[in-house]
């Protein structure tokens, strides 16, 4: 049953997708690890990182297109879940870094002992095992989207209301952790990480693991979305997008169905985090901020809303815009960037990977589709009221 | 050990009248202050304040100027007025015409705090008995606050001759002020700290209630104290009263802010639908265009600095106005129908902006300054209102009454609202549609120009401006109810209001952190806002 | 009679929007298989009756029950159709990015919790099922087209596939041939007939000939009540259902 | 005077919803258009009120050539559109749905003519309620008085009787012909409802998957021919 | 290799441009002055200027590309404390120099980055101590930003002031959030504090955005220098250009430098700094000493290493010592941190500071605090071969307290 659910996700988009990720995941370790450093295929560790971090913010659109192409939920504040599950995996990687600390105290991080603190607080036991600081990475993301979720999806809260109410909550969460009181170091973060699983955390080999990680995690989370969009649960989804209430009016609880979405959507965001963290080094509040939750969104419609591909897509290619552009143009990257936003969206308004899809509409389809008659894309009426 | 005070004290006051008489002989003391540094300074203030002679009042006002200086040359003590380059001298004493000195010939007498607090010590005891009632209203104030022993048979004298009701009434609490905390509170009888008491008590103010918190807590008689004690609590309960009105107060002031920004995104999200991500930037420009403005005042004409705002408010408008119709015209009107993509262009817009505004105006704060209408405060009752907040006050409920008006009651308001609920209708209709919504996005650009210039009286003006209040705009028309003007009034008002119930128990993290949470939870009660449109009109 | 053995039981059921009652102590019952035909002046209360059957709008006092024991005034609308109850919309709406065929398999009769769709593999006889209504209301060509770029009769007759797929024991067909052409009237007559007796019908139109056609009871609302209750020809000569109804 | 429609092309996406379309409307009468389901009616007549963009033909009315120009001054040339699915503004009153009607107006003729209310008393006693808020019936009643606010010289309705009660569709049909009668307006309408149509009709236009395939005067034209393309 | 590259790691957007772009231009400035003065071992350096936009992680990532791809020598940037944090793993692990310009709460001594800023010792306690003696205040407001470095600060503080006898009444401690903008209750708050008839002073860290409401509301509220002192750790020349200081008159704030202190070499740069600037009206502030000081130090570490290695340089750093702007000698210590003088300036109204006090001598900076109990037994000595960041004195071991 569980074969059928992904292979029924399995069309030629997540062909293509799947079959990128796992050129990634052979070619990198062997260019990086076995290809001599002189040879114009070798691959920098700097690089391994950079492409490891832009794959943990695909993972965060993956999850964000998930919910907003889908089910129109446009989530204001699933950086929330991803710092949370990077707050997780901090927490672990901070356990693990033991007497190794300024301070040498073995049970407590320092910033707990420079603000006096004497002993763990409860909410930190635990996090020096891997298999529970795992289980949070899904469980505290998951949870808390799941008590929002619940709440907010019954009283019908939708559009600009949910989504604004989402970015209270990243915001909230962004004031709190701010706070040094609440022992995750406030403003600093968490940091100065040694070893994650025993291993070294700077040592080449287990970048280029973490890399395939990440890889895996995002190929499988992948094929978990594509087999939930093309079950009837997402055509349930994409039906209440547009017509929540006529949805409800056949019979289905339309409630759980957007909290199962969310939900899954959150833990995915959860695990994101969870990798990057050990990638980049550090986590700390300002990842709540809600800008970094805006600028997910804009991944998503970058590349392409309700495409899943796109998601992926967008996030890569703006990252490494980013990566670029504040190197190569520090004074003017910001032009480029605010620039290409409002280009994409005047010339692509179906993101990049709507642009693939506007060229291969022109050429016959393969597809079941293509065997009915009369079978076209409607494009909506320019003047028409869209959703 | 009492009597010997009483004695010193009578010798006091007898020096004090006695050296009056040798007046003309200020000269050493005032040349005196030029040396020494800060302490040398301050020992010679003491002594000239000490002499109790009018004559020294120019001299000490200078040194709180900052006009009194050294002539290097010969070390005499002037008064120097900057003249282009060079400074001009005065004697400081007989106001005699010295010349003119380089910069490099003299040296400012510098002072600090400490010598400011003493300077107004001093200038308050000198000046209580000065013709003019205001100069003397705040010679008694300074003396109330300096509570200067030395003060005490000039104010007497003061009070014996003064006319004016209100100026003798400081007076009076003046005295009682020191009467209650010199030395000498401990030799006066218990009706004479009764009256000192009832002084205070009528004064009625925080600075009366510590006082009376002495005395109540002081050696003197138990009837003394018991009347101060309950002196004390009846203040408490006026103060606390006045607390409360005060932090309503804020709350009000806090909330106008909050409409003030909020209110042009109620237009251009409000109504239009348009996610706009650049309004913070619109603010900004508002902001900018103030400091502009006022850079203009300064270099044209800085006698008129005041009027500064005024002109500011229609340029803030019209630039950011005329910066949102561009915005419409090249962005935003591909994009209805679409308003999830508005976000994405907006935001990409206000990169642009804000790093547009980096580049030319550079990343750091500028200043704008308050107009003097603008600055400081006024007591009312016992509450303190500053102006600036004041005017924010009725600048933001202006701009809201006006706008309703706008939106309600004209025809430009009615094709609005038909334009932004059916757009190809309305053009069916015969209304330019087009037209429309480049006025729309400008009327709403433009009040968050109009915005800006409120800001800049009270925040940075820097490019991250916008960047600090869009979630708060965004909060407050989404808390409101989205498209209901009153909505936003009365979201901006509550969430101003409970943010500054919440401040004083929470503290201000902790407080805005559960004004969020309100946010949310107030949400799940009403899922589309405060003013919530009910009925079928608005699932249609 | 007895509540117990009614399908749909509605009494005294008022509701009202902001002082204005649409709903004015509303009795109506509804045996097992009939079918009723509901007329009236716009603004009658028809689609608000809908709407208070379905919990779209909670009624301010009154009773509804179905099938004798279930209190809808309690239930929200997905469990008011589990019951159930089908509805078509006065306006019609159908799911627009689906295509025609996506719209039968999800109204069509099937479980609707999250882990059984999550899970769900159709079945031959459900396909067959589809085909079925696709043939019914003649959009076996538009099958792959997407549901937004139909035109509005024929949205129309998706929304009425739509309602058949779901299977309900109660239908609320609220002006199904609005729109339609005279002879689509007369076939969507018959195929309501053809359902009844199976399921309970309700009708809303103001399409006489239709009504003449479905020839059924016949209840005429007025201001939020019921005005008159009997055949077609009766009501109709029913003086006040002329003045305020029919007009000459 | 009149309305001019030479083969019109339109296109939703790469389907075509009408092929070479022509026809006209006269002042003075009622132009009758007809067809099945799909077949591109509501297309035709949103190309000539300008609402979807042509992709070949003209559109002439009084004269002038309108295929380009947009809605609005189209309205101004006297257009007035009475939609199918009524397209009342929701949020905005009764009265304030009425007034819309003024846009094309100078300000001299801004006022609600008194046939409005004669047709449709309802409209006058919720003149305050929300047009959202009000019933089918009573928001295609609303859509049509909104459009004789613009003392139109075009009228153009989409199904008008759709929804409608009755009595009120009676009062319709008298008013259509009262309009027409007046002799200033030229009248296009779509109606599935063939009864009320045949009334009416002064022209007959017929239309099969986007063409047209029949028109021209009632008497011309044999009513069974004309139903011959209602049917199934 | 014809050059030498040198990193500038400062954020030219997002909320800390503001701070930092005056420093990415400083450091343009002095490397070109340098160039002029024929450059560094023969060759010309050459800025490599990266934007890290206020992003933390995004720090991170610029550090290891100016590293490892650029091959900088040395990088001078970061003002946060975050930011540092963010980068200080990268620079232990590429092994390269760091120059940290900002003042910050202390606790930390790697062997890659040279702390130019003040120490909690070089700034927080002297200023207290002048407010304590000079103005003789017997009452404390603690005001900061809800975050790391006035939380620390503030606790270092509060030992300090009970270890001074002050009662924990007469201590209010104050934090805000990030941007905080609406100041009018707690400055009335302060008022009323300090109208308990017992001198008072605010200490402030306040951070970044929310000074300049703090000060206007401060003005507009009426609370004088002479009534009620405000001292701030945050705010210099560059924040102040942004206020009208008319109604500051008299606040006071501590650092290691000010534009106003006048000696030949500090008005040369000042001349300097508005040359290059292009504008008149461009000030100086500390955190442009501190990577002046920094930069010259590491130029004579570099001249007297022989190369740019950073091993040999970080050997060589320590006990480099350089002029100061305010005519004096700043040494590099052994644990990373320099000597400076502690100033105390109060506003003036032009913008500018006043000096009212200033050190006797040069304060070496502490990293280890001497108030926090769990690490005043610490010490940092980066010379061989102790060569450690956290040696406990007490246990006599590298490693902080345990092992
Ligand atoms: N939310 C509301 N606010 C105010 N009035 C409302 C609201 N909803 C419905 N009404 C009024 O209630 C009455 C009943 O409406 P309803 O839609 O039930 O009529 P109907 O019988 O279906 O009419 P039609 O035949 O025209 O569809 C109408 O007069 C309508 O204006
Ligand atoms: N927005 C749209 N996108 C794509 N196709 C459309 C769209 N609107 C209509 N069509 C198609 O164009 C054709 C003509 O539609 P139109 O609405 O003009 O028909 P109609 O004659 O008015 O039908 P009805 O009597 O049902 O209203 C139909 O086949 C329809 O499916
Ligand atoms: C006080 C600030 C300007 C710098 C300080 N190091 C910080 O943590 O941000
Ligand atoms: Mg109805
Ligand atoms: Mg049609």
């Amino acid at each position: 049953m569980l074969l059928r659910f992904f292979l029924m996700g399995l069309d030629r988009k997540a062909g293509i997708v799947l079959t990128i990720l796992a050129f990634l995941a052979v070619a990198v370790p062997v260019m990086t690890l076995w290809v001599p450093a002189d040879s114009p295929f070798h691959l920098s560790v700097f690089t391994v990182s950079l492409l490891g971090k832009y794959l943990c913010f695909a993972l965060l659109a993956l999850a964000l297109d998930l919910v907003w192409g889908y089910c129109g939920i446009l989530s204001l504040g699933h950086a929330a879940f991803f710092t949370l599950g990077g707050y997780a995996m901090g927490m672990y990687l901070m356990r693990q870094i033991g007497p190794r600390g300024v301070y040498g105290n073995p049970e407590l991080p320092d910033f707990m002992v420079f603000l006096n603190w004497t002993e763990l607080p409860w909410y930190w036991w635990g996090f020096d095992q891997f298999w529970f600081a795992a289980l949070m990475v899904l469980a505290v993301p998951g949870a808390l989207a799941f008590a929002f979720g619940w709440f907010a999806f019954r009283s019908r809260v939708t559009g600009v209301y949910l989504s604004i109410i989402t970015q209270a909550l990243t915001f909230a969460l962004l004031l709190a952790f701010f706070r040094n009181d609440m022992g995750f170091g406030g403003n600093n973060g968490l940091t100065d990480f040694k070893d994650i699983l025993g291993y070294d955390i700077q040592a080449d080999t287990t970048r280029v693991a973490l890399f395939v990680a990440t890889v895996a995690a995002l190929a499988l989370s992948y094929m978990i979305a594509s087999g939930v969009i093309a079950s009837k649960l997402g055509k349930v989804l994409v039906a209440l997008r547009d017509a929540e209430s006529r949805v409800r009016f056949m019979g289905y609880d339309t409630e759980s169905y957007k909290l199962f979405a969310w939900t899954l959507s959150a833990c995915m965001a959860g695990v994101a985090g969870a990798l990057y963290v050990p990638q980049v080094g550090i986590i700390n509040p300002s990842e709540f901020a809600p800008a970094s939750s805006i600028e997910a969104v804009i991944w998503v419609a970058v590349g392409g809303r309700g495409t899943l591909a796109g998601g992926i897509l967008g996030a890569v290619l703006v990252n490494m815009g980013k990566s670029y552009f504040t190197g190569a143009l520090p004074e003017l990257w910001l032009f480029a960037l605010g620039g290409l936003f409002v280009a994409v969206t005047l010339f692509l308004p179906k993101g990049l990977l709507g642009l693939w899809g506007q060229l291969t509409a022109k050429l016959p389809r393969r597809n079941k589709t293509a065997a009915l008659p009369n079978a076209q894309t409607a494009n909506q009426t320019a003047g028409q009221k869209g959703a | 050990m009492r009597r010997a005070l009483r004695w010193l004290m009578a010798l006091c006051v007898v020096v004090a009248t006695s050296t009056a008489a040798y007046a003309a002989d200020l000269r050493p003391l005032v040349q005196a202050l030029g040396s020494g540094g800060y302490s040398g300074t301050e020992k010679a203030l003491a002594q000239l304040s000490e002499a109790g002679d009018p004559a020294a009042v120019p001299v000490i006002e200078a040194l709180q100027a900052g006009d009194l200086f050294v002539r290097k040359a010969d070390g005499t003590v002037v008064i120097a007025r900057r003249a282009g380059d060079a400074y001009t001298l005065t004697d400081p004493l007989t106001r005699a015409a010295l010349g003119d000195a380089p910069a490099a010939a003299v040296e400012k007498i510098r002072i600090n705090n400490a010598l400011r607090r003493a300077i107004n010590a001093s200038l308050g005891a000198l000046t209580l008995m000065s013709p003019d009632a205001g100069v003397r209203r705040s010679a008694a104030d300074a003396v109330f606050k300096s509570r200067d022993a030395q003060a005490l048979e000039t104010l007497n004298a003061a009070i014996a001759k003064e006319q004016d009701k209100s100026v003798r009434a400081a007076m009076e609490q003046a005295r009682a002020a020191i009467l209650l905390t010199s030395e000498a509170a401990s030799m006066m009888t218990d009706a004479e700290i009764q009256a000192a008491t009832d002084t205070l008590t009528a004064r009625g103010d925080r600075d009366a209630l510590v006082l009376l918190n002495m005395v109540a807590g002081s050696g003197a008689s138990d009837i003394t104290k018991r009347s101060a004690a309950a002196a004390v609590s009846t203040l408490e309960q006026k103060l606390a009263f006045w607390a409360a009105l005060q932090n309503l107060w804020y709350g009000l002031s806090l909330g106008s802010v909050l409409l003030l920004a909020a209110i042009g995104l109620a237009v251009t999200f409000g109504v239009m639908g348009v996610i706009n991500m650049a309004h913070g930037e619109m603010v900004m420009i508002g902001a900018y265009t103030t400091f502009l403005v006022q850079e203009l005042f300064r270099a044209y004409a800085p006698g008129l600095f005041d009027l500064s705002i005024l002109v500011a408010l229609p340029a803030a408008f019209l630039v950011s106005g005329g910066v949102g119709i561009v915005i419409e015209r090249s962005v935003i009107r591909w994009l209805y129908g679409r308003p999830l993509e508005t976000l994405l262009a907006t935001w990409g817009l206000s990169l642009v902006l804000q790093q547009a505004v980096r580049s030319i105006f550079g990343p750091t704060n500028r200043e704008v300054g308050a107009p003097s209408w603008m600055s400081g405060a006024f007591e009312l009752g016992g509450l303190t209102i500053t102006y600036g907040r004041l005017w924010i006050v009725i600048f933001a409920f202006a701009v809201f009454a006006a706008l309703l008006v706008a939106l309600k009651r004209t025809w430009f308001g009615l094709s609005i609202r038909a334009v932004t609920q059916n757009r190809p209708m309305a053009n069916a209709m015969g209304i330019r549609t087009a037209r429309v919504d480049a006025l729309t996005f400008g009327l709403g650009s433009g009040i968050a120009g109009l915005a800006g210039v409120a800001l800049s009286q009270i925040d940075n003006v820097s490019p991250n401006l916008g960047q600090g209040y869009i979630i708060d705009s965004f909060m407050v028309v989404v808390f409101g109810g989205v498209g209901n003007l009153w909505g936003t009034l009365v979201g901006a008002l509550t969430l101003g209001s409970i943010n500054k119930f919440l401040e004083p128990y929470a503290g201000a993290v902790l407080g805005k952190i559960l004004v969020l949470i309100f946010i949310i939870l107030f949400i799940q009660r009403r899922p589309r806002g405060l003013f919530a449109l009910k009925g079928r009109a608005v699932e249609a | 009679m007895s509540t117990e053995s009614t399908l749909l039981y509605l009494d005294g059921v008022s509701v009202s929007f902001d002082g204005f009652k649409a709903l004015n102590s509303l009795s109506l019952v509804m045996m097992p298989g009939e079918m009723r035909a509901i007329i009236g002046p716009n603004g009658a209360g028809k689609t608000t009756m809908m709407d208070v059957i379905t919990g779209k709008t909670r009624p301010d006092t009154g009773t509804i029950l179905f099938e004798g024991q279930t209190d809808l005034t309690r239930l929200r609308e997905a469990a008011i159709a589990n019951l159930g109850i089908g509805r078509k919309f006065q306006r019609p709406t159908v799911f627009e990015p689906h295509t025609v065929w996506d719209n039968l398999d999800l109204a069509l009769k099937a479980p609707r919790r999250p882990l059984k769709t999550l899970t769900y593999a159709i079945s031959r006889d459900d396909r067959a099922r589809i085909e079925e209504i696709l043939d019914v209301t003649r959009l076996s060509a538009l099958r792959g087209r997407q549901a937004g770029s139909l035109s509005h009769g024929q949205k129309q007759w998706l929304e009425i596939g739509m309602l058949l797929a779901q299977d309900p024991k109660l239908l609320l067909v609220d002006e199904p041939v609005a729109g339609m052409t005279d002879a689509e009237t007369e076939q969507t007559a018959e195929l309501l007939c053809s359902i009844a007796g199976k399921h309970s019908v309700i009708v809303v139109e103001h399409d006489m000939s239709f009504v003449r056609a479905l020839g059924v009871k016949v209840t005429v609302l007025a201001e939020g009540s019921v005005l008159a209750e009997g055949s077609l020809d009766a009501v109709s000569a029913n003086q006040q259902v002329i003045d305020t109804y029919l007009g000459r | 005077m009149m309305l001019d429609v030479r083969s019109l092309d339109l296109h939703y996406g790469a389907a075509q919803a009408l092929r070479s379309v022509s026809m006209k409307a006269e002042i003075g009468k009622v132009t009758c258009l007809v067809g099945r389901n799909g077949v591109g009616k509501s297309s035709l007549l949103r190309a000539i009120v300008g609402l979807k963009p042509v992709s070949g033909g003209s559109i002439g009315w009084d004269g002038a050539d309108v295929t380009k120009m947009a809605p609005a001054d189209r309205a101004r040339r006297g257009i007035a559109y009475v939609p199918q699915g009524r397209e009342i503004f929701p949020l905005l009153t009764v009265r304030e749905n009425l007034l819309t009607g003024y846009a094309p107006l100078p300000r001299s003729q801004r006022s609600i003519p008194d046939e409005v209310f004669e047709l449709f008393p309802v409209l006058k006693s919720m003149l305050e309620r929300r047009g959202g808020d009000l019933s089918g019936g009573q928001q295609q009643q609303l859509a049509i008085g909104r459009a004789l606010v613009t003392r139109p010289r075009l009228l153009v309705l989409d199904e008008p009787t759709e929804g409608i009660q009755p009595s009120i569709i009676k009062d319709i049909g008298r008013a259509i012909s009262y309009l027409r009668d007046k002799g200033t307006m030229a009248i296009l309408l779509v109606e599935q409802y063939f009864d009320f149509a045949r009334d009416l009709a002064d022209d007959w236009v017929v239309m099969e998957r986007g063409e047209v395939m029949l028109s021209g005067p009632r008497s011309d034209l044999d009513e069974q021919e004309v139903r011959k393309y209602l049917t199934v | 290799q014809d050059t030498i590259k040198v990193g500038i790691l400062h954020s030219l957007s997002g909320t800390m441009a503001i701070s930092e772009t005056t420093l990415k231009d400083v450091m343009l400035m002095l490397i070109d002055e340098q160039n002029k003065k024929g450059g560094l071992l023969g060759k010309k350096l050459e800025p490599v200027v990266v934007d890290p936009a206020s992003n933390w992680p995004l720090f991170a990532e610029k550090a290891r590309e100016l590293i490892s791809k650029d091959k900088v020598s040395a990088v001078f940037g970061c003002w946060t404390s975050v930011s540092r944090k963010s980068v200080l793993p990268v620079f232990e692990e590429l092994n390269n120099i760091l120059f940290y310009p900002v003042q910050y709460e202390g606790e930390e001594s790697s062997r890659n980055v040279f702390y130019t800023g003040a120490a909690p010792n070089q700034q927080a306690i002297p200023a207290v101590d002048y407010l304590m003696q000079k103005e003789k205040v017997q009452r404390w407001v603690l005001a900061g930003t809800d975050y790391v470095y006035p939380r620390t600060t503030n606790k270092i503080l509060e030992a300090y002031l009970k270890s001074k006898g002050v009662k924990p009444e007469d201590i209010m401690i104050n934090y805000t959030p990030f941007g905080h903008s609406d100041w009018q209750s707690i400055v009335a708050d302060i008022k009323k504090f300090g109208s308990g008839g017992k001198k008072t002073a605010v200490v402030s860290t306040i951070n970044g955005d929310a000074n300049v409401p703090f000060y206007k509301e401060l003005g507009n509220q009426g609370v004088k220098a002479e009534d009620i002192p405000v001292v701030a750790f945050s705010v210099g020349e560059e924040e102040l250009a942004g206020i009208d200081t008319k109604p500051l008159l008299g606040h006071l704030a501590a650092w290691n430098y000010f534009q106003s202190v006048e000696t030949p070499s500090n008005s040369d740069f000042i001349k300097a700094w508005k040359a290059y600037t292009k504008n008149d009206k461009r000030v100086t502030n500390d955190p442009m000493e501190a990577h002046y000081i920094g930069f010259n130090m590491w130029v004579k570490a570099v001249e007297a290493a022989g190369t740019t290695e950073p091993d040999k340089v970080i050997d060589a750093m320590i006990g480099v010592a350089v002029p100061n702007l305010t005519g004096g000698y700043s040494a590099m210590l052994p644990n990373h941190h320099i000597t400076k003088p502690v100033l105390i300036g109060e506003v003036q109204e032009n913008g500018q500071f006043d000096v009212v006090s200033k050190t006797s001598g040069l304060v070496p900076g502490d990293e280890w605090s001497d108030y926090l109990p769990d690490s005043k037994d610490l010490i940092a000595d980066w010379r061989k071969p102790m060569s450690c960041g956290n040696f406990n004195v007490k246990t006599g071991k590298c490693g902080g307290k345990g092992s």
